[in-house]
């Protein structure tokens, strides 16, 4: 009846996107891909008679056209759920929830406790991956688009706190959190979770049109969710399971 | 088909200001780059034509390797692993700073071309004319040299602004990064890309008259 | 430290993309250098207008425009590339439309009196081009050749855009597992440098082996 | 009286602003040999660029051996002619350069057996062959194998001889092919062509500086000036007994310059 | 007897492996005309280059005017010369180059003036007046205005006569400075020069092959071969009874290419 799904177990893989951006993805050094979003996908194929998947790493800005473009089938990439890409994409029930977090010198110098914080302090600049939550987020508070810096990469916001660069760099908790332990910077802190922002949620994102594998991968999703599989998979790298399994697709496209 | 192939000109209205806001840093960014590149270039020109073999040496292993190296690796060099030795660029500096020193490496090569292409005839002529050093650059070699450059000049500028783009991954705010920015917010890639393509290609048709013009101007010089 | 020795072999992995896609990127370039570059001093206008039209706009827009082009919209068109062919094709046609300026510039840089001899033969058009200019031109080609080699070596640091894992995007992709930004930034630089210098000593030696007997004084 | 092989009738020719040539004719004989002489820019080079056709003219109509030159007959009309008709029309004719244009990255022989292996089907075998016989002529078999840039001006200079001889033509124009030599090599030049004249039943135009050997070498002298022929003769005339006043003025000063005429 | 303006001493000079002079040594007195005459390839130039400092010398000694050209002394001891007495010695030295080389991004009065004024720190208006005087001898002062490009060949030549003359050096050296004319711009270079001659006191040497003007112009005439001074006399004595073998078959050769001697 799926087709797509019958295209992907004769293939014997599913292409997916990632973002290189642990816990959420992660590129092992022998070139290996982990992290909490691929590993559920990769369990929930194999339940779906689909082998294996294969990564490519990509920018988040390119996902979306990606996947329209039918670069990739999927993307499990810590890409949470909003209105506007609800619309764009066919998400799945939600998988790995973060609050957002900030990360900031020792002390947090300048007090922030939420982004309204930053746009208040006239001289603050915050970091966030561009066309991010985060960015939309500090833009919304109130901050304005030219103290708001557009970041490439993880490691290099860390570096623009170290250096002063910026004020804070905004990204998921858990993200911030292995940012700082691979750094080991007794210099820097982490404020978590930001004050009136609000808990995003993730799930694997399908172009639309193969809503029917979707449909297939929720309840796969489902399964493992009330078996405790899921748990034992994402619980490792810090995500909550309770967190995901409170709330809906549903809500989480509606809201605002 | 997804709406990445529907284009929408409310939304080309609606990006427009913001993408303007890039090509004002982008046109920036090279014209401080160009400037920064034809100095560093003469320079290291100059450098290379050095009596002093370790200087000219040096120099020219120097030119090579920046030459050799992509731009972007430089740019991320200079901004991210200068501040660990205590130096601290503002995006656009660091990035004007990395265009300069790389198409200098560029010019200079122009420079060396323009220089040598002045007839050996006419350093012959200075001396035998009793003409010192400084005389000979200033008033032989190089109101000679310098004419037939200015399009080779102009064609690595044009390249540079081009390159642009390049500076995002420092975070300045320039067209590219500005478009990413626009597309990531609305997930919509066609239209602010197709315009920054758009942007580039005017400019740059543009600018293939202006050096059609130069080099008819200051091509060649009549002997 | 055995975890370095996983991560150099994950930069070593991408300096391998970077030489397929610089190699394969060249062959492209070349072939469309001659054609585009030839077509420019052709004397029919359609061929001159189509070899005008194809180096400006190449030229004209950016790398990264067309890199996008490729992979991301020419699906739509019903063509979709892999990463590599997707990067193969932008890069190549990119660097080919610069290179066969080169190539113009070369045939007209051949005296007027090369031409005049092969008239005064009786020699055609084209065997005039194929036995006395372009055997001459090439001479005058292949150092610029050389650069535009690295130009292109350079410029596969952008492919990342299409999720391709080259020596810059392992070089990010190492920065991210490792936290330090010096060494991989360090090996990489050191890794194109190496590549640039084989290309200009293999363009420089294959100069040296084309210009025997040509060079020296001429009359 | 046979016809002539080159008829000039009326033709004009301009740079630009600039006529080099206005309303010039004259006629050559088969097997005649013709010196052009006269002051620097008179036009001697262009009239053999254009027997060439590397100028197109403005004007008027040139036969070679009875054929237009420049226009072709198609349905009883005079068109201009075409591509095609100019390699047709070029077979018959040859040019050696002043400053030779030799291909710089052929070997001697190649450069002589380029054009007949190419435009006319000869085997790689007779090529050589014939190109052999030539540069013995010209006395260059020895260097057959050496590169041009190996040569010394005089050596090159022949090689662009047997070069053009290769091809055969009826017609020869040689361009001040002894300008850039030194007296030496000017004496070694000047032996090819006259053994050339005595061996061959070619059609010659030389274009010379060198009044002793136009005195010498040429059947008929034709004295140009800003594009018109002064004065024409044969060479004892001319040299001994200009008519023009113009004329005059010129050998005079040659003949004051130190040149034998 | 006065002392020599020109002594050169065993010089040597080699490009690569190839030995140009070997051990030459010749005197040129002050006011004296010298015509050095050869084969092409023989070391005319080179030595006009080495007097004029273009090149340097790998053995031997030159002195002009008493001095050290290459050498300066320094507490008894000869030390090769370091740049600033090469400028002081060029002072005395004027060079015309074959190829005249003037310098195409100014006019000819510009051409004439510039090192005057650089160099001696003469005002415009004094440098201007000496140049249109100069100018004027060579004819050219109505072209004073005039670019480079915009001037015949021999023009230039006069122009690059006027512009070694007005830094008024002892000694003036000519390249064949008119084997890249015509035989009426080589008449009109010629006479300039032999104005030049019974104006001024100058030392001059000319490279030429016009024997027939060396003949008339020199008060000496050396013949070279192979970087040696083979023959060296009157003009009459060279032209007309050549002792050396070489001499005489150079000679021969020329006067059979038609030339007067
Ligand atoms: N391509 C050209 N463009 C403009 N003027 C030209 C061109 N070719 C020749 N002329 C002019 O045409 C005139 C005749 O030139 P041509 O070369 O025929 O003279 P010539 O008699 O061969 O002189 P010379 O003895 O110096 O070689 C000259 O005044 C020259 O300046
Ligand atoms: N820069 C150089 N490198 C190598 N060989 C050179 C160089 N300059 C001159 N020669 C050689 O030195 C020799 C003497 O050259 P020179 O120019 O002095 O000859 P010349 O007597 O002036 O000849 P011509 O009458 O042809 O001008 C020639 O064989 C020449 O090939
Ligand atoms: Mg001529
Ligand atoms: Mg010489």
């Amino acid at each position: 009846d799926d087709a797509k799904l019958e295209q992907l177990k004769q293939q014997g893989f599913a292409r997916v996107a990632i973002a290189n951006e642990p816990p959420y993805t992660a590129v092992a050094a022998d070139g290996k891909v982990s992290g909490a979003a691929p590993d559920v996908a990769r369990e929930i194929f194999k339940r779906l008679g689909v082998n294996d998947i294969v990564a490519s790493i990509s920018e988040y800005g390119a996902m979306i056209p990606g996947l329209q473009a039918g670069r990739f089938d999927v993307v499990t990439a810590g890409l949470f759920m909003k209105p506007e890409r609800c619309a764009a994409v066919a998400y799945s029930e939600p998988v790995l929830c973060d609050a957002e977090a900030m990360l900031v010198k020792k002390g947090n110098p300048k007090g922030f406790k939420s982004y309204e914080d930053i746009a208040k302090d006239t001289s603050a600049t915050v970091g966030a991956p561009g066309g991010g939550t985060e960015e939309k987020l500090a833009l919304n508070a109130g901050v304005p688009r030219d103290r708001v810096i557009v970041v490439p990469d993880g490691q290099s916001g860390l570096k623009m706190v170290q250096d002063g660069r910026i004020d804070a760099y905004s990204l998921p908790v858990l993200s911030i959190n292995d940012l700082i332990k691979k750094a080991n910077d007794p210099n820097l802190e982490v404020i978590a979770p930001v004050q009136g922002a609000p808990v995003y949620c993730d799930g694997a994102a399908f172009k639309k049109g193969d809503e029917a594998l979707r449909d297939a991968y929720d309840v796969e999703l489902a399964k493992m969710k009330k078996s405790g599989e899921f748990a034992k998979i994402i619980e490792p790298y810090g995500f909550s399971a309770k967190a995901a399994m409170s709330t809906t697709r549903e809500k989480l496209c509606a809201a605002k | 088909m997804g709406p990445l192939m529907e284009w929408d000109w409310n939304f080309v209205r609606e990006i427009m200001p913001t993408l303007i806001q890039g090509v004002k840093i982008t046109i920036l960014a090279t014209v401080l780059g160009s400037v920064l590149a034809a100095i560093v270039g003469l320079a290291i020109a100059l450098a290379r034509r050095s009596p002093n073999r370790a200087v000219a040496r040096s120099v020219g292993w120097f030119a090579e390797f920046i030459r050799g190296t992509p731009l972007l690796v430089q740019l991320y060099f200079i901004f991210y692993v200068l501040p660990d030795i205590g130096i601290l660029l503002p995006p656009l500096v660091a990035g004007v700073i990395g265009l300069g020193l790389h198409y200098g490496t560029y010019t200079a090569e122009v420079y060396r071309a323009g220089i040598d292409n002045v007839p050996r005839g006419q350093w012959e002529a200075a001396k035998a004319c009793n003409l010192g050093g400084r005389h000979t650059w200033t008033h032989v070699i190089l109101p000679q040299a310098i004419p037939p450059m200015i399009p080779a000049l102009a064609n690595y500028f044009i390249a540079m602004f081009k390159e642009t783009p390049l500076l995002s991954a420092i975070t300045v705010l320039e067209l590219m990064n500005q478009a990413k920015s626009v597309a990531n917010t609305y997930y919509r890639y066609i239209e602010p890309m197709t315009l920054v393509g758009a942007f580039f290609l005017v400019i740059s048709l543009c600018s293939v008259v202006l050096l059609r013009w130069l080099e008819h101007r200051y091509g060649r010089i009549e002997r | 430290m055995t975890q370095w020795s996983g991560y150099l072999d994950l930069i070593l992995q991408g300096a391998l993309v970077t030489i397929e896609l610089t190699l394969m990127g060249s062959v492209l370039a070349l072939v469309m250098a001659f054609l585009a570059g030839m077509g420019r001093v052709s004397r029919f206008f359609v061929v001159r207008a189509l070899a005008t039209a194809y180096i400006e706009f190449f030229r004209g827009t950016s790398i990264f425009v067309q890199l996008f082009w490729a992979y991301f919209v020419l699906p739509f068109a019903g063509l979709s590339l892999t990463p590599l062919q997707a990067g193969v094709l932008a890069l190549g046609l990119n660097v080919g439309a610069y290179a066969a300026e080169v190539v113009r510039g070369a045939i007209l840089s051949i005296g007027r009196e090369q031409y005049e001899a092969c008239t005064a033969l009786n020699l055609g058009r084209w065997q005039g081009m194929r036995h006395v200019i372009l055997p001459q031109a090439l001479l005058v080609m292949l150092p610029t050749f050389g650069n535009n080699a690295i130009e292109l070596l350079k410029a596969t640091s952008v492919v990342s855009l299409i999720s391709l894992a080259d020596l810059t995007f392992q070089a990010q992709v190492v920065r991210s597992q490792t936290g330090s930004t010096l060494m991989p930034f360090v090996s990489v630089l050191v890794i194109y440098f190496a590549l640039a210098l084989i290309l200009s000593w293999g363009v420089r030696s294959l100069e040296r082996r084309m210009a025997q007997g040509v060079d020296g004084v001429r009359i | 009286m046979p016809a002539p092989i080159i008829k000039v009738d009326a033709i004009t020719k301009s740079f630009g602003t600039f006529k080099v040539l206005d309303g010039l004719s004259m006629q050559v004989m088969p097997r005649e040999k013709l010196a052009l002489i006269g002051p620097s820019g008179s036009g001697k080079t262009t009239i053999l660029r254009i027997l060439m056709t590397l100028e197109r003219i403005d004007g008027g109509h040139i036969q070679i051996d009875g054929e237009q030159l420049y226009h072709m007959e198609r349905n009883g009309q005079l068109l201009p002619a075409d591509e095609r008709h100019l390699a047709k029309m070029r077979q018959k004719i040859g040019m050696v350069f002043q400053l030779f244009n030799l291909f710089p990255h052929k070997s001697v022989i190649d450069n002589v057996t380029l054009a007949p292996m190419l435009t006319k089907g000869v085997s790689r075998t007779a090529a050589e062959k014939r190109a052999m016989e030539l540069l013995d002529m010209v006395g260059m078999a020895d260097k057959a194998r050496s590169m041009p840039a190996q040569l010394s001006g005089g050596q090159k200079q022949r090689v662009a001889i047997a070069r053009a001889l290769a091809l055969q033509p009826r017609i020869m124009l040689f361009d001040e092919v002894t300008s850039a030599l030194d007296p030496e090599l000017v004496e070694e030049v000047l032996n090819v062509l006259w053994r050339l004249c005595s061996e061959t039943d070619m059609t010659m135009l030389l274009v010379t500086h060198e009044m002793g050997f136009a005195h010498d070498f040429a059947d008929r002298v034709l004295f140009f000036d800003r594009g018109k022929i002064v004065e024409e003769g044969k060479p004892d005339e001319i040299f001994r007994h200009p008519k023009q006043e113009r004329t005059q003025s010129f050998l005079k000063k040659i003949i004051a310059a130190g040149h034998r005429v």
